[in-house]
């Protein structure tokens, strides 16, 4: 009995428990990504997926019987603080886009490619780096 | 005795990643006199990159002399980091100063506004130091790092004019830039979690073609064909490049996509070399096919001159997936491809800044009534007509010898017996044929008769930076030997 | 203890999975965001429980200070712009015809339909199912601990982890401090819409409680960076902590911030990658390979580079939250 | 062996003031009472586990930082009642799903 | 002992699991910040727990850093602006912005 006991704890050991929930955090974090069209939700999806990688790795450093290896919590403090920054950026991107477009929601379908394209080098643009006065747009339903 | 210059070889190299970040750092720091900081550092990063390419090439014949290996900081391979130069990032480092200095002068006559010279300069400086980087990185994690360097400086170029288009076509940019990036993250995990080693040398060393290998494969090569937008995965490409400033357009589809396709490469023949079987290439060759038919479709269908162009970019790298079939079976193809690949990057880059001349000429770049300014400037047509020419691959032209080769290489695959050869032949003429179409739907309004109105002034650089470029993309051609023995210097290649 | 310990984890990665698939889930963006300022915190403990330290303070310091706030605050973003839409202001585009309650359809994401779900859920499951098995037949590898700790010795710090940061892989750390600096300049480039909406909370609450915390705050960020050397902490935990406190004020300020100073700001952004730059570039020219240190010389350059890499990230967070390029920046 | 058992005391008596939190917020009928719940939670289950936790700290270093915690934890849970509380009343109706 | 922490730490984590509810049920925004609220001092005292039951005694400092941290979320969340303050809220007494040119709270 204590045989199966063994074989279960060693089974569960961190080395393998944790990398396999990083594995389903991926996966989930995908899943969200392609299902959700909200762009805030879809950033979040990117994060649970940042996430997943980083329990995989310090999961897989955490194996063996010395201590956990440090290049791997090196790298993985360079992912968290290169995910926020990135997270940061597109927050900030998301917020500019609902200004000029009305929705925060990125539809499927093809992009068209004839929108009115504003040319920066021309005279007419804005100082303050926005667009002279944004072309009228309809609101598109949600 | 080594040759008298290689002793100079790796402090040019860790040299020259200082000297990319130097400038990025001090345009950052004194946005004021950005423009002109970045005006004399591209001119030093172009001299400094031809300098190291001249000590490299005479280091001799022989790869493995040549190929160069930087301990960063002095420590070594399993636990520091190290920077590694050989022929194929030497080539495509020249590539890349190339289309840089171009698109510095270009942009300095493009961004002319006060307030955005303070934010182009330090955005652009940093996206050339990536690329440097990326091209020069030898360790797996830093070659994510650098990935993002250049992701989020292209993103943020991307989003620079501000309008709609441009900022939707950013954020879905970023939002794949990401996903590919984390992709990739996963599969150096799964390799470190397997080896415990991250260098790619010593990567290379120990992978056999076992089921992590083999995920980290999917998982790496997924992450960046997205970044590449090669075939399946490329419908972020045309509104991004469509929409950004001309310059940026210029650099995301000459450097930033060549560069995710250096590093698949780079990946196909160390790594993951034993994981190369006929029947993935075979599959990678007709995503290859696909490409080519679907971009070149979509390039005569579309309305505005940039996106022709955007959507050229992703038919030309249909060759580029083309030609992954013919290496397998010919060793020494990998060569012919880089090549394609450089001259490809020259040829576009000038097509979009040639475009972005005529944009700013017209106001709009709608081509249907682009027919007086483009009757009236025949410097930018020339240019533009001449990168074209480029493209579709007539003789005398860069395009030309390595389609040429590309050709003898696809029916070399014909002759030694394997019959899907002939589609790779057929793909590669029809793609030379699909380019000349809409190369000539761009330039056709100026052979017509009409009224001829120059529209807006436009500064002297605008104007011959293009004809320059298309001239070097033209005559690259004439360098094809020396790239390609350049590219021979690369140990472990087939 | 050892199965109780078993039992611990697999509570912890079920309670990690549920909040994510709930706040993936989830219509109502607002409770979105406050499911995943608790997966953070859930994080946390899995990074406890995997005996990484560092990594839970910095998850602690970024996912409970900077991220959570970020988001709340996007969303107010998002509601105040639709609120200008609603209103009519000449320079937004005509108001969303969808009716009065457009305030709060910008924090909600309808569900989404039915046709995208049997393919998602596939290839989720297909590409997790391959993910895990390739991990579970991986060998018991020994990572790079036993090389690391050969070099302890020379690395100038004890702890191994700020070493591997500061020592044997600088140059990632310096590309990543690179990157924050990018996307505060990405962010800047958009434009000078620096405002956060609506006033602070009246009454004398919040700024009591502002001068007890920030104080305790800006302490508890030189501590966790002086104690980086020989135990968990370093630069970028004690940057996110200092950070979040810079956020603090920047919430308790009224609607208008005041003119931030354009040259001190851009110097103190650039600060700890210039600072680091010229220590590699010296140590290029005095033959120790870029980025590196005489060994005498070690400890007190890494400390030097903490102390500007995290006056940066402060610095370069807080102007990140506020997400706008100060008029300061323009003159 | 003195030390072990009162901690064990106050960090079970900690628990129960916890769970006891929980209950209130899950039961509790509007946001006022659950806050209520929400703050005697955190002050006084918080400050006993910290006492009997006081009991095993090494050395006076130990003792006054968990003291520190202790407190940084009052003021928070007081500020964030008194904002939610605050927020609630002026905005409650608009923000809800009912 | 440590494994009486240990069961004490998995107690409180229940706790977080059960107030989950709150959070997804929660009818108002109110209820589910009061909920992560919870969740932190709750999160706080697992790492006290932890601190002893892994003899880490760094976990002593990500709590510090947790309890720091607890109250910026709240704050933002205040910082809302939401749809226009209705009339008859007793707090609603501030002046037009313009009509007074200095804050009252924030000069001090």
């Amino acid at each position: 009995m204590s045989g199966l006991a063994e074989t279960v704890v060693h089974t569960l050991a961190p080395g393998l428990l944790y990398p396999t929930g990083g594995a389903i955090l991926f996966a989930l974090g995908l899943y969200g990504l392609i299902r959700r069209h909200h762009l805030v939700l879809r950033i979040l999806a990117l994060n649970i997926m940042g996430s997943g990688v980083f329990m995989v790795l310090l999961g897989v450093a955490a194996r063996g019987e010395g201590p956990p290896d440090p290049v791997a919590q090196a790298l993985t403090l360079t992912g968290i603080v290169v995910a926020v920054s990135a997270t940061a950026f597109a927050l900030a991107l998301v917020v500019h886009l609902t200004r000029l477009t009305g929705h925060a929601v990125m539809l499927p379908g093809p992009p068209d490619d004839d929108a009115p394209v504003e040319d920066i080098s021309r005279e007419e643009h804005h100082a303050d780096g926005g667009p002279a006065d944004p072309p009228p747009d309809e609101d598109r339903p949600a | 005795m080594s040759p008298p210059g290689a002793e100079w070889l790796p402090a040019g190299i860790a040299g020259l990643v200082g000297l990319s970040l130097a400038v990025a750092v001090l345009a950052t720091a004194w946005p004021r006199q950005a423009h002109r900081v970045g005006l004399l550092g591209a001119l030093a990063i172009t001299a400094w990159v031809l300098g190291l390419s001249a000590l490299f090439l005479n280091t001799g014949p022989d790869p493995e002399a040549a190929a160069t290996r930087v301990a960063l900081g002095g420590w070594e391979a399993p636990l520091g980091l190290m920077l590694h130069l050989d022929g194929l990032s030497m080539t495509l480092l020249v590539l890349t100063a190339v289309v840089g200095l171009a698109t510095s002068l270009y942009s300095l006559g493009y961004v002319h506004d006060r307030i955005e010279r303070r934010q182009f300069w330090p955005l652009w400086l940093w996206l050339w130091a990536g690329l440097n980087m990326l091209f020069l990185s030898g360790d797996a994690f830093n070659l994510y790092i650098t990935l993002e360097v250049v992701s989020l400086s292209a993103v943020a170029l991307v989003a620079f004019t501000g309008t709609a288009a441009a900022v939707s076509g950013a954020v879905r940019y970023l939002l794949i830039n990401i996903l590919g990036s984390l992709s990739f993250l996963m599969g150096v995990v799964l390799l470190f979690g397997e080896h415990g080693v991250l260098d790619l040398v010593l990567l290379e060393a120990r992978t056999e073609a076992g089921p992590t290998e083999r995920m980290a494969a999917v998982l790496m090569t997924a992450g960046l064909m997205l970044k590449a937008a090669l075939f399946p995965l490329h419908v972020w490409l045309a509104p991004a490049h469509g929409s950004a400033p001309a310059p940026v357009s210029a650099v995301l589809s000459g450097l930033v996509v060549t560069g995710s396709f250096y590093l698949i490469l780079r990946l196909w023949m160390g790594v993951f070399a034993p994981l190369a079987t006929p029947a993935f290439g075979i599959l990678v060759g007709m995503l290859g096919v696909a490409a080519l038919v679907w971009g070149s479709l979509q390039a005569l269908r579309a309305g505005r001159l940039k996106s022709i162009v955007a959507y050229s970019t992703v038919a030309q790298f249909g060759y580029l997936l083309v030609a992954f079939p013919l290496m397998l079976v010919d060793p020494g193809a990998w060569r012919v491809v880089v090549f394609f690949a450089v001259v490809h990057a020259l040829a576009k880059a000038s097509v979009f800044l040639a475009a972005g001349t005529l944009q700013h000429a017209a106001g709009h770049d709608r081509l249907a009534d682009l027919g007086e300014v483009l009757r009236a400037r025949p410097r930018t047509v020339f240019a533009l007509g001449l990168a074209g020419v480029s493209l579709m691959g007539l003789p005398f032209t860069g395009g030309f010898i390595a389609k040429y080769l590309l050709l003898e290489a696809g029916l070399g695959t014909v002759l030694a017996g394997s019959f899907i050869g002939v589609l790779w032949v057929l793909a590669i003429a029809g793609g030379g044929l699909l380019a000349a179409a809409y190369v000539l739907r761009m330039v056709a309004p100026s052979f017509q008769r009409g009224r001829a109105d120059a529209g807006e002034a436009v500064s002297p650089w605008m104007d011959w930076v293009p004809l320059g470029l298309a001239t070097v993309a033209a005559l690259a051609g004439l360098a094809g030997p020396l790239t390609l023995n350049t590219l021979a210097l690369t140990p472990g290649a087939p | 203890m050892n199965a109780l310990l078993v039992l611990f984890d697999l509570v912890l990665l079920a309670g990690i999975v549920g909040v994510a698939w709930r706040c993936l889930a989830s219509t109502d963006l607002f409770r979105a965001v406050v499911l995943f300022i608790t997966f953070g915190l859930l994080l946390a403990l899995a990074w406890v429980r995997l005996e990484a330290p560092d990594i839970a303070l910095a998850e602690a310091a970024i996912g409970a200070g900077i991220t959570g706030a970020l988001l709340l605050v996007t969303l107010e973003r998002l509601r105040s712009i639709m609120a200008e839409r609603r209103s009519g202001r000449p320079h937004t585009p005509p108001p969303d015809p969808a009716g009065p309650h457009a305030l709060l359809r910008a924090l909600h994401d309808p569900p989404p339909e039915r046709r995208t779900f049997i393919p998602a859920l596939t290839f989720a499951l297909v590409v997790g199912g391959l993910l895990a098995t390739a991990l579970w037949h991986q060998p018991q590898s020994v990572g790079l601990e036993p090389v690391v700790d050969a070099h302890m010795d020379v690395s100038g710090v004890d702890h191994p982890v700020t070493a591997v940061l500061l020592n044997f892989r600088a140059y990632d750390t310096f590309l990543e401090l690179a990157i924050v600096l990018i996307a505060l300049l990405g962010a800047w480039s958009l434009g000078r819409h620096d405002l956060i909406p609506a006033r602070p909370a009246p009454g004398p609450i919040l700024p009591g409680t502002l001068r007890l915390l920030v104080p305790v705050a800006i302490v508890t960020g030189v501590y966790v960076l002086w104690a980086g050397s020989h135990a968990p902490g370093g630069a970028f935990q004690a940057g996110a902590i200092l950070g979040a406190a810079g956020i603090l004020l920047v919430l308790a300020r009224p609607h208008q911030l005041p003119m931030a100073p354009g040259v001190p700001l851009r110097l103190g952004i650039t600060a700890g990658v210039a600072l680091f730059l010229l220590v590699g570039v010296y140590g290029l020219a005095a033959g120790h390979g870029f980025l590196g240190y005489a060994e005498a010389w070690a400890y007190p350059l890494i400390i030097l580079i903490e102390v500007a890499a995290t006056l940066s990230i402060a610095l370069t967070l807080v102007a990140l939250f506020v997400a706008g390029r100060p008029a300061g920046d323009d003159a | 062996m003195i030390a072990n058992t009162l901690t064990v005391i106050l960090i079970l008596a900690g628990l129960v003031f916890f769970a006891a939190g929980t209950a209130g917020m899950l039961r509790f009928p509007d946001v006022y009472s659950r806050l209520h719940a929400l703050t005697k939670a955190d002050n006084v289950g918080l400050g006993l586990v910290v006492l009997g936790l006081m009991f095993q700290a090494s050395g006076p270093s130990d003792i006054l930082k968990l003291l520190l915690i202790w407190l940084l934890v009052l003021a928070a849970g007081t500020t964030a009642a008194h904002m939610v509380a605050q927020r609630t009343w002026t905005h409650g109706e608009f923000e809800s799903d009912r | 002992m440590s494994l009486f922490y240990l069961f004490a730490a998995l107690f409180l984590l229940g706790t977080i699991l059960l107030g989950l509810v709150r959070v997804l049920r929660g009818p108002g925004s109110g209820d589910r910040m009061l909920a992560a609220q919870l969740f932190g001092t709750t999160g706080v005292t697992i790492l006290l727990l932890l601190s002893l039951a892994l003899e880490e005694s760094a976990l002593v400092d990500v709590a510090l850093v947790f309890a720091l941290l607890a109250v910026v979320a709240a704050v933002a969340f205040v910082r809302q602006h939401g749809l226009p303050e209705p009339p008859d809220t007793p707090t609603h007494r501030q002046q037009p912005e313009s009509a007074k040119p200095k804050e009252p709270n924030d000069d001090r």
